[in-house]
Parts: structure tokens; C-alpha cells; sequence
């Protein structure tokens, strides 16, 4: 079991309703993010976001690891 | 020196501009985003910029680096606004000197692309009818 | 007001960018070409340029008129420096609005070559050796 | 016979000690030029200029007018 800061942004931020959370979690970057996304009801499925892990882009297939700091990147609009 | 940056206040590009300057310059371009009053189809009041602030910046800097290599330039600057702004206001400057015009426009425009594509940068629009959202645009 | 002018003097690109400021402008594009330390392998202490003034300007606001037919733009300038320049100095500037980045950059690309290709302009550069010579380059 | 202003720049007014000259012409601009060529000893061919007639590019077939302000416009270097 890993305990972990898991950062929102844009959308995924309003539809949370916190910047920020705590999760103990099993598995994958990708099981964590279907986890959260039930719980939230993300609209976004899995494949238009990018993941972060420590402020740098990760794969999908990542174990999750203790005490990291994981980012869901929806779709940017910059510039 | 930080070639990539966020700002929080508006960005003045006179002096951004004049740190590319150099006697072996023979050709700048640049570009701006500014915030315009219309998107796709919808009348736009002002909009706000977030940022995940650690990845943009480091994300930002990539693209930077990419084009000094891709590119015969010599040099390259990026800023991009976050925060509230209002229509007309500058959301994001690129500016590309070298000595020749093909390597600053081709630069120029790469850095506007790569970093409307990759960099964890996101807009909200609101709009007349009352209404607000984030832009997710598809890929 | 005059799309394509002539200046005597240092160019102020701060002003002639504020005039292209408008709320329905999205993406904004400019070029500066500036006077470089070398040309073709010398080292150049300054130059002068000097133009057919009528034909010039006649012929300026020609590609600039051509420009905005072109490409989906909202506006477009350009200034060319006559007279003495010192290295480092600014020599031509093109600015270009549009509601979106590619006619922008595509109408700013357009006027900078057709401005080198058909304005009546030329360039005396001064060379280190003490020689100076008028550029008449090849097509 | 037509009596012309003739303007010269760059490297044809360093040649022609000029910046302008008045000439009495028969004949074509090519015509025009070529003498001119002559009497100043102008490196540059025919075919790398262009020619503009009263501040108005013109083709060197046209016939020389009288009164007219003929320049011969050396291969551009602006920019």
C-alpha cells in the first residue's frame, strides 16, 4: 500500500473540489487514476490525460510509489 | 538565466526583447498570444490562466533546448501569463534571434507549437452568456 | 495612416506594435532584421542604406497591400531604416496581426521576403579593411 | 528626340558621379541604358535591372517620353 499527494488542475480540479488530496493506493498510475476518476466522476477518460509523478511525465504502467507526488494532466490550452 | 518563465503580472516585452539583442543578430521574430474577445463563435469576457508551475517550467525549458539544437539560432525566450487576464492582454511572448531569417522564423514557430501542445498550461474562458469553462481541447 | 514608411530615425517598435493591438487579434507576428557585425565571412562596422523614396514606398505598401489579400490577417506594418546604422541598430520591422497564428506568421514571412526582393533599398556596408561596397546581390 | 531626367543610385550614382542627369534620348529604355552604360562605364548588365518611369516600374521596350524621370534600379539589398 502506497500513501501519495495526488495535484488536480482545470477541470479535474472543479470537479474534485480540492487542489489536492491524500490516497493510499495499490497497483499502477492507471488504477489509481480509474479509482479516482469514480470517485469524482471525472469526465476524462484515461487516454487525453498525461500523468506526472515528482514534476516529471511518467508512463501509465508506473507502480505508484510511496510518498510521491502524482499529477493528472488533462488536455492543455496554453499559449 | 531561465530562458522559459511564468509570469504573474503583465509581461513587457520591450525589455524581454532587448536581452536578445546582440551584435550578431541579423534577425529576430517573435510572436504574441493575445487574449481575444471571440472563440469559436463565442464572445469572450476575460479568461484565466493555471499552470502546474514545476512541470511548465521544466516542460517550457525542454522546448526551449529543442530548438537551440534543431535550429541555427542564437537564442530563444519564452513567457507565458498566468492568473486573471483581461481581452487584448498578452498571454504569451516568443522571441528567437539568430543570424539569419529562416532559423528565427522556423525556431519561432516551433516554440509557439510545442508549447500550446505540451506545456501543463490551461485556460479558462468565461463567457458573455454567463457562462465558464476550461478548454481540453481534443489532440 | 501609411502601412509601409521610410524612417530617418531609430525605429520605435513598441509604438508600431501598440498600434496593431485590437480585441479581436489573437496571434501577433513579427520580424526585425538587424544590422549584424559580419556579412558573407567579413566583419562590417556599419552601413547606410539608401532608397528610391517614391518608388519605395509605392512598392512597400504594394506587398503589404498584397499581404492582407493573401492571408486571413487583421493588419499589417512595416518600416525600413534609411540612412546611417551602427551595428546592433534595427533596419526593417515587420509586424502582422491576425486572429490566428498561422496567417500571422505565414503574411509576416511573405512581406520580409518580398520587402528584400523588390524594394528599392540598398545596402553600403563598411568593412573592416577599410573598403566599402554597394550589395547588389544575385536573384 | 525626348529630353529625359535620368536617377541613379547605388553603385550606378557612385559610377556616374551622379545622382541625377538630364539626356536627350531617341529610342527604347534598353536603348537608353546601354548608352548611358557606355558613357559611365556601368558594370551592371542590362539584364540585372529593373527600370521605373516617373516613380512606376516600367518594361525596357517602352518607348523614352519626353519629360519623363527615368530610373534604372540596381538588384535590391534592403533588409
Amino acid at each position: 500500500m502506497a500513501r501519495v499527494n495526488v495535484l488536480y488542475f482545470a477541470s479535474l480540479r472543479d470537479a474534485a473540489g480540492v487542489a489536492s488530496e491524500t490516497v493510499d493506493v495499490d497497483g499502477n498510475l492507471r488504477a489509481l487514476y480509474t479509482a479516482l476518476r469514480e470517485r469524482h466522476g471525472f469526465v476524462l477518460p484515461v487516454e487525453r490525460l498525461r500523468v506526472a509523478v515528482d514534476g516529471t511525465f511518467a508512463r501509465w504502467d508506473d507502480a505508484v510509489r510511496d510518498g510521491s507526488e502524482i499529477a493528472f494532466i488533462p488536455p492543455v490550452s496554453g499559449g | 538565466m531561465t530562458r522559459f518563465s511564468l509570469a504573474q503580472t503583465p509581461i513587457d516585452t520591450a525589455t524581454l526583447r532587448a536581452q536578445l539583442l546582440d551584435d550578431r543578430v541579423g534577425g529576430y521574430a517573435s510572436f504574441e498570444g493575445w487574449v481575444r474577445n471571440h472563440n469559436d463563435g463565442r464572445n469572450v469576457l476575460g479568461l484565466r490562466y493555471e499552470a502546474y508551475a514545476a512541470l511548465a517550467e521544466a516542460e517550457g525549458a525542454k522546448v526551449l533546448d529543442e530548438a537551440l539544437q534543431k535550429f541555427a539560432i542564437l537564442d530563444v525566450r519564452c513567457v507565458h501569463r498566468i492568473g486573471d487576464l483581461a481581452i487584448g492582454e498578452l498571454a504569451v511572448w516568443v522571441g528567437v534571434s539568430a543570424a539569419h531569417r529562416d532559423a528565427a522564423f522556423a525556431a519561432c514557430r516551433y516554440v509557439i507549437d510545442e508549447v500550446k501542445a505540451r506545456v501543463p498550461i490551461w485556460k479558462h474562458e468565461r463567457y458573455a452568456e454567463g457562462d465558464a469553462g476550461w478548454l481540453h481541447p481534443e489532440a
